[in-house]
Order: structure tokens, then C-alpha cells, then sequence
């Protein structure tokens, strides 16, 4: 069963069989923004009252929450990938690893992105030292760092591993880092802030932000093992069931 | 296990001491980024005594940093690292002495230095106390941290400015609870007590992990 | 129409979030697109030389 | 003593080698070959443990040397394209310090022993960055004396050396050969070798 | 002759396209650096807004710094710059493009980020443009002036620390002009012009003088 | 056409040669020789002017070659230890900025060209890191095909050469000098020169 496995995970028989799934991702994530844009602009009120009073601005919630929660899934996979692939030197999962870092990379900007938008009419301001929004600044520079030490090292090897191990190192230090934005003062850390709170959200609202969430997910699945090919193509080069493709390629 | 991390010790320091230059230069870039802060920020007492423990802190920061790109790259290119990978001691153990050596040649200056700047920056005698204390305990975790990134770093072109792409983001932190502490002791010097202890907790951890972290890093770059 | 487009008043804010995600995202599909096609260039152009370095 | 089975290397994205076995016994040489690029440094290195190979496994007394660890290690003495030595140190702090790493407890007279012998008397104390290039190699290969190692890994150990120095080489590479040690060794120059099993390896051919 | 600096220019932009991460290190740097500030001074809206202006100018230094670090050394090591010194033309041209193609590379971009980094410090629109704008004079001499150092810490071990100690003094006038301009710009927009004629004067000199400088620094690394 | 007179040259804080004369006439080729680290690459790059030599005079058609600058360098063509190719452009590219800073109009045809008789046809618009090392140093030849230059300066040309490159190389250096056009070269391999008139300097003999 276990060689099954390591069988599936060889960047050949997977190469085929992310080809045909891409397609998939795509119509998924084409028909699950549509559910799910339609539905927040259209299914949902204006303005929200309550103890803290939004207007329109509030629908950037469709797409700020989905992205801020990518970026952080996206990076657990990340370091889920690099530490099979530390462990048990499987030369797919160090592709994946590096074929989830631009999106990841990307979410994260975007989500500092529509939150800033997002804050000039709620907070008025663009940007505050908040921790939360300080840790996902600090997570975009650990994505970027992972990219570029990746790209920095000519050997890939030892670029597959060097990254990953940075990138084990800044999940660990991700928390810490939060931890100490959030409570400077070890004094008073009592006066954490609130988390908010999924339960609280308008059903509706809660519909379409999920909707969105899930094509976000389709999306990084599309692009992941669009730039996952690309990876095996570069890596298997010479492999003989690469110049296969190629000539079959070149025919068409 | 004592005697070889000494040796290792030992020889650092005499390998500093044989070329001084590079101890110097840290020492000198540090006392340079700090002068240069007044000149940007305009030179009103009570706005640089605001700042002192900040921009202190991140010029500690950027020092450090900087002068970890020479870590382990001197035994790197003349092949002493590879024969430390091989011999039978663990290497974790040789990349705590290097470290050590490191800090006691750039780090501690700066711990002893500091007075001269607080002054720089009109601190109060009891605020220099502090910073001084919290750069004692915060410097060597960031060599400590720091190390990892060297590590990963080893060899590549452009590796000082990677390096700190690599590393400023970790060292948040530290410079969270250094500054704030040199910040309170302004205020009340009892409550400087728990950012000591949280300092002193991270130098703990900081200790047990890094040198581990480092040395599967250097055997990654070393293949 | 306009109204939608308006969002209260809000349009640049509203917009502007989501348009960098349409933009970024749109570049991202169309630089995966453009790298896979320089790659197989790239890769075919390679084999073919080996192909006829062979047989000189 | 030593085992090889079925390795496979990779360096960037090239496979250099597969399906490489072979297996030495106590008093034997072998000597890799190929030309340049084919993956001898590749080879020796793997087979200190530095770098990692695809897939394979290398054994030594039946262990794999991954679990063996320091206790591999401690029988191994590798000498690659550098030397290991530091400039701003003397050959004796330099061979004391590497004594110390290898767990031996050395003398300083024995070293100072043992850098006569490889002819460097009169040179003992000078920082080593002031000796010639032959001359760095020798403060190196002093180890060889002084080490007890049971396995010599030696990457074309050779280069640099003029002819009195290639001689005691060769003449202490016998010796450990003859008392029932293990050597490896890569070298462009073909040079003989005189004593023991010698077993030769062709790399890329 | 305009043939030359243009191909040399064109060549320097092509070889950063091919190898993104070198442009991206920089600026990066630059944003983690301003970012540490706030963490380590406190992040009291009044206290950022005065120290904004010195903030980014220090950090815009310490990465145009650690960029040049790169300026030359890649030609250096291939052996580029040596047929660059055998040819027929004049060097300090050569220089000059370099420089240019550096500054399009690493100090456009500060320029071109300004404006969000201001917001991080809550900057007024007004001060953003005269940042932006003291930034576009500003940048480009601390290339100018950074290349002479960086051609004379060509090949040297140690060099980043040392081009810095080297380097760092002779930024302190732009320094003092460019976050200047910026903290008079909130006070009356009208008097920042002096801040920024004084920039421009200084832009002139160093374009003119710099590459004669640099290139006799490179003939004596180049020995 | 050059003359050198009385020059020294120190290298740290070691003479290396000192009262070295000689003066070349068009169609000649210089053969410098000696063993590792007596200055023949000094030497070379003296005569470039990327080397200020301790003492001594370098003519050129009679007048010295600091005072010439420019007029000289546009005579000269140097090529080192480094191939001067950048790895990350093609060899079109590199070719043609090279020939732009030599301040030539060389249409791109006759690049494509020169590539083609230097053996590297298929390769032209190949970033050069991905070419193999002799192939790196065929780019950087071509541009003696493509260099309307009088004097080459040129340092162990031969090295990483295969024999057909070392024979094609051969036969541009004869051309050149029977054109009339001057060189200076060293090999430490034996390597017979064809043509024209061949004089000899041994350094540190
Ligand atoms: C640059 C600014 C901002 C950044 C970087 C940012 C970042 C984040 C992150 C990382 C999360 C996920 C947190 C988690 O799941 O634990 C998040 C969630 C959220 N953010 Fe923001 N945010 C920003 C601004 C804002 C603003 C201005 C608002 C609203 C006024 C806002 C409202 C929310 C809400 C409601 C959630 C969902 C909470 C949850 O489910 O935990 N954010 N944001
Ligand atoms: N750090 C590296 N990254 C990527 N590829 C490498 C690296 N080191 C070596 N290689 C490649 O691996 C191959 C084998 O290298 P190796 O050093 O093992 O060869 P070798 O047989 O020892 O050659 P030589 O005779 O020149 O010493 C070469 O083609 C080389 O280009
Ligand atoms: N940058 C330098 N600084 C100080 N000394 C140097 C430097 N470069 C070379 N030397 C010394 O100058 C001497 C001559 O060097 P040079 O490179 O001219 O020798 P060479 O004859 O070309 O040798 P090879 O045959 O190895 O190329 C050598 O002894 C060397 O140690
Ligand atoms: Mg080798
Ligand atoms: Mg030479």
C-alpha cells in the first residue's frame, strides 16, 4: 500500500493527472465566484447595523476574509510539503512546496490589500500597527523570503531544502511573532484583543463569504498544479518520458 | 564535550583577534546608524529620548545582522566547515561555540557601547541601565537566530541583503520586548521585570533550538 | 446600474479591493500561461539540438 | 567494510550516476575515475555522508552510515579540493585544533613529529596563509599521519604536490593500506600505486 | 557615444529581468526595515508622523548601501568589467550607465513605494509628495556617491560592513536635506523648494564628478 | 610596433621580473613562458594596462600606452583567465555589446556568423550559463573572428579547449599574424604554433 503511494507521488504519474484536474479547478472556481459574488452583492443588505455599524465598504469582507484565510492555509501547506519532503526526500513534495508559494505570496498581499481598503472607511486609516495586520505582514515577508532564497540558490537541491527549512522556522516563529505584536506589554497582556466571531455573521453574508472561500480554494488547486507542471517539465527535462510529451507536443 | 566547545571557542576568538578589523567594523556600523537617526529626525531632546530605545534596538538589529553574513563564511570557503561536519562531535555543539565566539566579538561591544549612545539620545542613567541589561539578553538570541539564516545563506551571491530578508522578519520579537523595555523603565523601573524574564526565557529556548536548526541548515548547504 | 456601480459611495474602496484581486489574479493565470509556453519552447528547442548533436 | 548499493546521485537537475554497487574489504584501494564532470567528488562525498544521495544505500559494517553517525565519523578521514586549514593559524594550532574535533588526544610533540616527517620542519609555527601552495597541502596531509581513521576518503589528494611529496604520499597511503585500512581515491594524473588490493571504479564511461 | 550608454544601460536592465529576486531583495528590505521601526518606537499615530521622514531616508540609505554591494561585483567575477576597462571607450561613461541602471533597479522602486510606506506612518498626502519627490533627487546620488565605495571595496572580503563605514558619512548631507524637505513640508508646502534645489544641486555635482571618481577607483581594484 | 624597456613588476611585496626588455614588430607572435606564479599573467596585463608596472616603459608605434589611452585600447583586444561573458544573456548578446563597447558596427548576421565557424551553431541564443565550459570559452573566442584588433593579448587560450577548438584557434592566431597583426600568448601546455615569425620569453628561468 505504502509503495502505491510513493508510486502515485512520482512527478510522472502525477504530471497527467494534475493536467486533467486543472480543468476541473477552473470551471469550479469560474461557477463558485459566480454563486458567490452574485450573492454578495446582490442577496445581501447595504448597510449592517448593530454595535459596529457598516456601510457598503463592508462587502470587502467577500473577498478580504476568503484571502486572509488562504494565506494562511496556503503557508501550512507550504511547510506540510517541505517537511514530508525533508523527511522523507521525496522529490514531489519539495515541487509542491514550491508550487503554492507565488499564490500564497499573492492571497497575503491581497489580503493586506482589501483590508487596507477596508480600514480607510471603517478605522479611517489604511493601516494601523494592529498585531493581526502586523503578523500577515510579517507572513508575506516570510513567503517572500521563501521565494527568494528558493531562486537564489542555483542548485535545486539545496534550494528544495534551504527554503524549506526556512520555511519550518517561520511557522514556528509566525505565533511568537503574533503574540508579541498583540501584547507588547507583558504587563497588562490581559487586554487582548477580541477575536472575531464567525457565529455572529448574517447568514447571508456568511453564505457568500464561504462560497467565496471555496473558490479561492479552487483556484489555488488551479494554479498550484498549473505551476506544479511547469516544475516537473523544467526538472524532468531529460527524462524519457518528458521528450516524449515534447515530441507529441511539437506534432500538434 | 566542554573541552571541544572551548577549543572551538578558543579558536575563534583567536582568529578574530589575529584580523581586528572585523570586530571593529560591526562596532563602528552600529555607532554610524544610530548618529545618523538625530540628522533624519531633527535633534529635539524630547523626541530622541522617545526614540533612543527604538532606534537603538533596530541598529542592533541591522548590526548584528549584518555581521552574521561572516559567520560561518570564512571557514566555509577555506573547507574548515566541511571538516567540522565530519568529525564526531555534534555538530550543534560546534555551531553554539562558533556562535558564542561570534557574539562575544559583536554583540557584547554593543552591549558595553550603549551607555555612550543612550547619552547620544539623552537618556535617563536608570533607561540605560535597562537597555543595556535588555541588549544583554536580546543580542545573543539574535545571533543565535540569526546563525539559521547564515547558514541557509552560505555561499550565495548577494547574500547580505538576502540574508536580511531572510532574518528582520524573526527578530520582531525581540525587538518588541528590548525596546519596550528600555520604554518603561521611564516610567517605573519595577515594571521592566517581565520583558527581562521574557527575554531571558527567549535566550533559553533561542539556545536549544537555533544551534540545531543551524547545523541541519549548514548541512543542507554544504552538500 | 450606476447605483450598484456607486456601492453608497464607496466605489473606490469597494473596487479598488476588488479590483487588485481580479488584476492579480488575472496576471497570475496569464504569466503561468506564458511561462508554460516559453518552457515548452524552451524544452523542445533543447531536445531537438540534443537530437541532432547526436547524430554528428 | 565498506558497501554500496545500488546509488543513484543527482546534482541540479542531472543524474550523474544509478544503479552504482560495489563492496570493499579491510586493505584495499580503489581508485575513481572518469573525466571531469562525471561525479567523483559526488561519489567520495556521499560516501562521507555530505551529501545526500538519491536513492542507494552505503553501509559500513553492515550499518548504514546515516545511523552510524558520529561513530562512522569518527573511523572517516576525508580530504577534499580544500584543505581545511586556516591562514591566520599556525600548522600546530591548526593540526591540534583538528586533533581535538576528532575526538584524539594528540601531543603537541607528537605533531610536531609529525610535521617533520611530511617535511615541514623549521615551518612549524609560521601562519599558515605565509607557506606556498604545496606547502598549505602538506600542513593538510600531516592528518594522515597523526589520524587513526580506518577509512581515507582522498579527493585528488595529488594536485599541487611536487614529486618528493607525491612519494611520501603514495608511501603513506601503503601503510594504510597494508595495515588493513580502507582508502578512496580520485586523481587526474595517473599515478601508480604500489601496495595492497588496488580496485579501480570508471565513472561516466 | 549615447550609443554606448544606452547599450551598456539596456544590457545591465536585461541581465536584472533575467534574475527577478536581485531588484525584489532591495525593496523588500526596504519595507521590513521602515516596518521594524514602529514596532520597536511605539505606534502612537503623532510620534510616527514626526518620525516618518527620517525613518524612510535611513532606511532608503541602508538599502541603496547594501544594494551596491552588488554594483559591480558580478561583472568582477565573470571578468566583464575588465573588457570594460579594455575598451575604447571612456569609462566613466560606462560608469555612469551602470549607475543608472542600478538606480532604475533599486532606487526607483523606494521612490515608486513611498506612498504606501508614508501611510504606514500616517504622512499627510503633502508630505508623500515631497518625500516622493526628495526621494527621486535624492536616490540617485546616493548611488552615485555609493558606486566610488563600491568600486573600492571591489573583491574585498568583508566588503558589505566595510563599504558602509566608507560610505555612510559621506550620505549624511542627503540625509540631512531629503527627510528635511519632508518634515518642513508639513509645516508650509512653500518651503521645501530650498530643500529641494539644494537636492537637485547636489544630483548635478555627484553625476558630473562620481563616475570620474569611481572609475579611477575601479582601474586601482582592478590591478 | 611595441617596445618594453627596463620594466619591473612587483606583485605584494615580491619582485617578480625586473629589467625586462624586448620590442615586437607586426607578424610576430610572443610566446611567454615559465612555471606557476612568476608573473606571466602580470606581465600580460601590464602590457594591457590594467597593471601599472613598478618601473619600466610600454610603447606603443613609439609613443607610451597611458599616454595613448583610448587610441591604444581601441588597437588592443585582451583575454584573460575569465572569459568576460555574461551567463545570463545569449551569445548574440554578448557578442554585440561587445562589439559595441569596442566601438565596431557589427551587423548581427556577422555575429551569427562567427558563431557558426567557432562550432557553435544551434547554440547562438542560449543563455551562455547553460552552455558547457568549452563552449563558454568558444563565445568568448569568436570575438577574434569578429575583432578587427592589432595586438591580442591573450593569457592560456588553450585551457577547457577541446582539440578541434585548440586547432581552430591556432589557425585564427596564424591568420592574424600573417595579416601583420601582433600577439602575445601563454600556454602551459606545449602547443606548436604554425606561423610566422615566433619569439620566446622565459620569466623567473
Ligand atoms: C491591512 C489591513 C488588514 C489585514 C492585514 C487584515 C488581516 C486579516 C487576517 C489575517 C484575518 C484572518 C484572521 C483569522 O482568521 O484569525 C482577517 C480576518 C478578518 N478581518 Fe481583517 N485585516 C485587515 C483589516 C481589516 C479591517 C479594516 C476589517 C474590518 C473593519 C477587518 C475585518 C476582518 C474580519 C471581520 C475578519 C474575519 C474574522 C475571523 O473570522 O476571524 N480586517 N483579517
Ligand atoms: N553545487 C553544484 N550544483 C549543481 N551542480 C553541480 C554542483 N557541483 C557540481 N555540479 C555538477 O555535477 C557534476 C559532477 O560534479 P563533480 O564535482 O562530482 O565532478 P567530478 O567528477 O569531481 O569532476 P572533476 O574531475 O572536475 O573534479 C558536474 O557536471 C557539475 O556541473
Ligand atoms: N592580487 C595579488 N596580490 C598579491 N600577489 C599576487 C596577486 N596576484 C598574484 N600574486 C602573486 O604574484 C605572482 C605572479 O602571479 P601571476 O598570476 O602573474 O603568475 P603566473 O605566471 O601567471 O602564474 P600561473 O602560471 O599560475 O598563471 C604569484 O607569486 C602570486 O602569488
Ligand atoms: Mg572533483
Ligand atoms: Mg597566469
Amino acid at each position: 500500500m505504502a509503495l502505491n503511494w510513493f508510486k502515485f507521488a512520482s512527478p510522472a504519474s502525477f504530471y497527467p493527472i494534475a493536467g486533467r484536474l486543472v480543468p476541473v479547478f477552473w470551471v469550479l472556481t469560474l461557477a463558485l465566484l459566480a454563486v458567490g459574488l452574485y450573492w454578495g452583492f446582490f442577496q445581501t443588505a447595504d448597510q449592517l447595523g448593530g454595535s459596529n455599524p457598516q456601510k457598503e465598504y463592508y462587502r470587502i469582507i467577500f473577498i478580504h476574509v476568503p484571502t486572509a484565510w488562504m494565506s494562511m492555509w496556503l503557508y501550512m501547506i507550504l511547510v506540510g510539503w517541505a517537511a514530508i519532503g525533508l523527511v522523507f526526500n521525496t522529490r514531489l513534495s519539495f515541487m509542491m512546496a514550491n508550487a503554492v508559494a507565488p499564490t500564497g505570496a499573492i492571497f497575503t498581499f491581497l489580503a493586506l490589500w482589501t483590508g487596507a481598503f477596508w480600514g480607510r472607511p471603517s478605522w479611517g486609516t489604511y493601516w494601523d500597527w494592529d498585531p493581526r495586520l502586523t503578523s500577515e505582514l510579517a507572513l508575506f515577508f516570510l513567503y517572500i523570503g521563501y521565494i527568494a532564497l528558493h531562486s537564489a540558490i542555483d542548485d535545486t537541491r539545496r534550494a528544495d531544502r534551504a527554503s524549506a527549512l526556512l520555511a519550518i522556522v517561520g511557522l514556528i516563529m509566525v505565533p511568537v511573532i503574533f503574540w508579541s505584536i498583540n501584547c507588547p506589554d507583558p504587563n497588562q497582556c490581559a487586554a487582548l484583543h477580541q477575536r472575531s466571531n464567525l457565529m455572529r455573521i448574517e447568514g447571508n453574508i456568511l453564505f457568500s463569504m464561504l462560497i467565496m472561500t471555496l473558490a479561492f480554494w479552487m483556484y489555488s488547486f488551479a494554479t498550484t498544479f498549473m505551476r506544479l507542471r511547469s516544475i516537473i517539465l523544467t526538472r524532468e527535462a531529460e527524462s524519457a518520458w518528458v521528450q516524449d510529451i515534447l515530441t507529441k507536443e511539437a506534432r500538434a | 564535550m566542554f573541552r571541544v566547545f572551548w577549543t572551538v571557542l578558543k579558536r575563534d576568538l583567536t582568529l578574530a583577534m589575529r584580523r581586528r578589523t572585523d570586530v571593529l567594523t560591526t562596532l563602528f556600523f552600529f555607532v554610524i546608524v544610530v548618529s545618523l537617526f538625530p540628522l533624519g529626525v531633527g535633534t529635539e531632546r524630547k523626541v530622541l529620548a522617545t526614540l533612543g530605545p527604538g532606534v537603538v534596538w533596530v541598529a542592533a538589529l541591522l548590526a548584528s545582522m549584518l555581521a552574521l553574513e561572516r559567520l560561518f563564511a570564512a571557514d566555509y570557503e577555506d573547507g574548515t566547515l566541511e571538516q567540522m561536519l565530519l568529525t564526531a562531535q555534534p555538530l550543534s555543539l560546534l555551531v553554539l561555540a562558533k556562535v558564542a565566539a561570534h557574539w562575544l566579538l559583536t554583540g557584547l561591544p554593543l552591549v558595553l557601547i550603549a551607555p555612550l549612545v543612550g547619552m547620544q539620545y539623552h537618556l535617563s542613567d536608570a533607561a540605560i541601565g535597562v537597555m543595556m541589561l535588555s541588549l544583554l539578553l536580546g543580542t545573543p538570541v539574535l545571533s543565535l537566530i540569526g546563525a539559521i539564516g547564515a547558514a541557509l545563506t552560505l555561499g550565495l551571491r548577494g547574500g547580505g541583503i538576502l540574508l536580511s530578508l531572510l532574518i528582520l522578519p524573526l527578530y520582531i520579537p525581540i525587538l518588541v520586548y528590548g525596546s519596550g523595555a528600555v520604554q518603561v523603565s521611564d516610567i517605573a523601573i519595577a515594571d521592566t521585570q517581565p520583558y527581562v524574564a521574557l527575554l531571558g526565557a527567549f535566550l533559553m529556548v533561542a539556545a536549544i533550538f537555533a544551534p540545531v536548526a543551524s547545523s541541519a541548515a549548514l548541512r543542507i548547504s554544504l552538500e | 446600474m450606476s447605483e450598484f456601480f456607486s456601492q453608497g459611495g464607496f466605489a473606490f474602496f469597494v473596487w479598488g479591493a476588488y479590483g487588485m484581486v481580479a488584476a492579480l489574479l488575472v496576471i497570475e493565470i496569464l504569466q503561468l500561461r506564458a511561462q508554460r509556453r516559453t518552457l515548452l519552447a524552451r524544452l523542445g528547442r533543447l531536445s531537438r539540438m540534443r537530437d541532432t548533436g547526436a547524430t554528428e | 567494510m565498506l558497501e554500496v548499493q545500488g546509488l543513484e546521485c543527482r546534482r541540479g537537475d542531472r543524474r550523474l550516476f544509478s544503479d552504482l554497487s560495489f563492496a570493499l574489504d579491510g586493505g584495499t584501494l580503489l581508485h575513481v575515475r572518469g573525466r571531469n564532470g562525471t561525479g567523483k567528488t559526488t561519489l567520495l562525498r556521499s560516501l562521507c555522508g555530505l551529501f545526500t544521495p538519491e536513492s542507494g544505500d552505503i553501509r559500513w559494517r553492515g550499518e548504514s552510515i546515516r545511523a552510524l553517525g558520529d561513530d562512522y565519523r569518527r573511523e572517516l578521514l576525508y580530504f577534499g579540493h580544500l584543505n581545511g586549514i586556516k591562514g591566520e593559524l599556525t600548522g600546530i594550532e591548526n593540526l591540534s585544533i583538528a586533533a581535538t574535533l576528532d575526538g584524539d588526544r594528540i601531543s603537541e610533540d607528537a605533531i610536531w613529529e609529525a610535521l617533520a616527517q611530511i617535511g615541514l620542519r623549521g615551518f612549524e609555527d609560521l601562519p599558515t596563509r605565509m607557506l606556498s601552495q604545496g606547502q598549505k597541502k602538506r600542513v593538510a596531509l600531516a592528518r594522515l599521519v597523526l589520524s587513526g581513521a580506518r577509512l581515507w576518503v582522498l579527493d585528488e589528494p595529488f594536485t599541487a604536490l611536487d614529486v618528493d611529496a607525491v612519494a611520501l604520499l603514495q608511501r603513506l597511503i601503503a601503510e594504510h593500506v597494508e595495515r588493513g585500512g580502507l582508502a578512496v581515491l580520485t586523481t587526474h594524473q595517473e599515478v601508480p600505486l604500489t601496495s595492497g588490493q588496488v580496485e579501480r571504479l570508471d565513472l561516466g564511461a
